[in-house]
């Protein structure tokens, strides 16, 4: 059981990784603001969700486990109102 | 285990680090904060792995700070950098 | 090297960063950036203190690490009093220039 | 082979780096936009010495109400017109600055490495009192603020005022009694006011829970505290509420509910347990509460004061 455990927070947490990754690379490289402010999201919800994920089952209580749930969402609240607020000032900050 | 949350912790310092170049030689303003918001995400993540990994208490609390806090300076900058853009619908 | 070794040599790295800032730039704000760099690297450098004097069961000693919590509010407060020294410059002064020699003429008693 | 060593070295690489641009950036918002990096950085670099309330303490004030404060006063600058950017020192003084600096990092680096050993450490006697007049704190930098320092911790509230009051003396006379400026001149746009709807209620909430665990975990009332009042200033940036006027009476009361509270308790000590700041044995838990109560609420109250700047005077808008 522990094992299977174990492997499930491994895997959780390596694709977390990679969409921090692949969402740093979008950032970089994609060609404008915008579709940066895409691949940022990403790394936010995706990249933090599944690393949170991966994480509940080695929390102490449920009542860590609940925090660490609470710091996810929290997450998703601001960057989605901030990615639309940003995605604003791009559009009237590039006329 | 904690091996593999170090190197997890590690990979994701290291590219929200590059990201950090944005930054550095980013053009304008919006540009550099969402680096810092990829930084406040990220830095939350690598946190709370390394701190499962060294077993310090009551990280998550530290992790609840950092997300609000992450949240809050977003929130002033863009506020800022909207009201200096002005009302005009776009 | 422990951790708390190279936490106090990034605390003697960040007071010299700050003390070069502090003096090269002419911008009130920015020399107070830079005063807060420097704060935050002694605030490092009494935090390895905290973490070297782990004794009685503790895994550091509470007491700088206590102090330095009262000194990050203190550290805040004292900018908090700087900045509205800068603005209320510039809005009497119309500038922020720190340069006695330009304090010559003052433009008007309260331009605000 | 562990690769906690390494990882540790490059956090503290990028540290040092960002706290480089910090000072080298040419432009003042990105100074201020790495400044609150740095502060993320500092409170993972407080995780790893073990001092989970120093980092949210640096995170919370350190990072991010001093980096709005800086910023929020860098557009105020700039919408004044009024910065008049000065002859950059020349090379030579630059050169010999530089090297002064290094000079004074190189030392204190050196007495870094040569600290004594063993250590000098106060935690005994921070154990004492925990033990003692701490009286059933679970999380010893509590039991240090309240019971074996207090008097530092005190004044250290009196400071957060007389901040507040330099902050408001230097408007002008004719504003006196007003409302600081507020956060933003415009309507807000629509995201702006939900996501402060949603988000002031939540971190109050959290801001509450970080100062109730602080008797036996990290947090108490300066994290909680400034938790709370950074989501005040958020509701404050989305016009859902606008800054008091520096005169009302609740205001002033909440400014000085901790400091008073606290100093009638250490005074009250002097008769009812035989020494200024000692806390009579058995009740000390709900007292110590009460006192870090009031401190919250003052905490909460002078921080976005001390970011709002001085009263205006009204003609402005």
């Amino acid at each position: 059981m522990t094992g299977l455990l174990d492997l499930f927070s491994i895997a959780a947490i390596g694709a977390g990784t990679f969409f921090f990754f692949a969402g740093t690379v979008g950032l970089l490289r994609f060609p404008d603001s915008l579709t940066g402010l895409h691949a940022l999201a990403k790394a936010d919800n995706l990249g933090l969700g599944l690393v949170v994920l991966g994480l509940i089952p080695r929390a102490d209580s449920a009542l860590s486990a609940l925090k660490l749930i609470v710091i996810w969402a929290l997450v998703l609240l601001s960057g989605a109102s901030t990615s639309q607020l940003i995605g604003r000032a791009l559009r009237r900050g590039r006329k | 285990m904690s091996e593999l949350l170090f190197a997890a912790a590690s990979l994701i310092v290291l590219t929200v680090a590059v990201g950090l170049v944005r930054i550095f030689r980013g053009s304008d303003d919006v540009e550099r904060l969402m680096a810092v918001q990829l930084l406040g995400t990220g830095g939350i993540a690598a946190l709370l792995l390394v701190a499962y990994a060294t077993n310090v208490p009551g990280v998550e609390d530290v992790a609840l700070g950092l997300a609000l806090l992450a949240a809050f300076a977003t929130i002033a900058f863009i506020n800022l950098i909207d009201a200096e853009q002005g009302d005009i619908e776009a | 090297m422990t951790p708390s070794v190279l936490a106090g040599l990034v605390g003697a790295a960040l007071v010299g960063l700050g003390l070069y800032g502090l003096i090269i730039h002419p911008h009130p704000l920015r020399k107070l950036l830079a005063f807060n760099l420097i704060g935050s690297g002694v605030f490092l450098v009494f935090g390895i203190i905290a973490r070297r004097g782990a004794a009685a069961g503790f895994a550091f000693d509470p007491v700088p690490q206590a102090l330095v919590i009262t000194g990050i509010v203190v550290a805040f407060a004292a900018s908090a009093v700087a900045v509205a020294l800068i603005l209320r410059l510039a809005a009497v002064a119309g500038s922020v220039t720190l340069d006695p020699e330009a304090w010559t003429r003052p433009k008007g008693e309260d331009a605000r | 082979m562990s690769l906690l060593p390494y990882f540790d070295v490059g956090l503290a690489l990028l540290i040092v780096g960002v706290a480089v641009w910090i000072i080298a950036a040419r432009d003042l918002f990105a100074s201020v936009v790495s400044y609150v990096a740095y502060g993320l950085l500092l409170a993972f670099v407080w995780i790893r010495l073990y001092a989970p309330d120093v980092a949210l303490t640096e995170a919370a004030v350190g990072g991010g109400v001093t980096g709005v404060l800086l910023i929020t006063a860098g557009k105020r600058l700039g919408a004044l017109k009024s910065i008049a950017p000065e002859a950059q020192p020349g090379l030579g003084f630059k050169l010999r600055i530089g090297v002064l600096a290094a000079l004074v990092a190189a030392a204190l680096g050196a007495v870094m490495i040569m600290l004594p050993d063993p250590p000098p450490s106060l935690a005994p006697q921070a154990a004492a009192a925990a033990a003692g007049a701490g009286a059933g704190l679970g999380n010893p930098i509590t039991a240090v603020l309240i019971s074996y320092r207090s008097f530092d911790t005190m004044l250290e509230k009196i400071v957060l005022i007389l901040a507040v009051l330099a902050v408001w003396s230097v408007g002008s006379d004719k504003a006196w009694g007003n409302t600081p400026a507020p956060f933003r001149q415009s309507k807000p746009y629509a995201p702006m006011v939900f996501l402060a709807q949603m988000l002031a209620p939540i971190g109050a909430l959290i801001g509450l829970h970080i100062f109730w665990v602080g008797a036996d975990a990290p947090g108490g009332a300066f994290q909680g505290g400034a938790l709370l009042a950074a989501m005040w200033m958020v509701a404050m940036m989305a016009r859902l509420v606008e800054p008091p006027r520096v005169d009302a009476r609740w205001l002033r009361l909440a400014l000085i509910a901790g400091p008073a509270v606290f100093l009638i308790v250490g005074l009250a000590g002097e008769f009812v347990a035989g020494a200024f700041f000692a806390y009579p044995p058995g009740i000390a838990k709900p007292i110590i509460l009460i006192i870090e109560a009031f401190m919250l609420l003052s905490i909460t109250a002078s921080l976005p004061m001390l970011v709002a700047g001085p009263p205006i005077e009204r003609s402005e808008k």
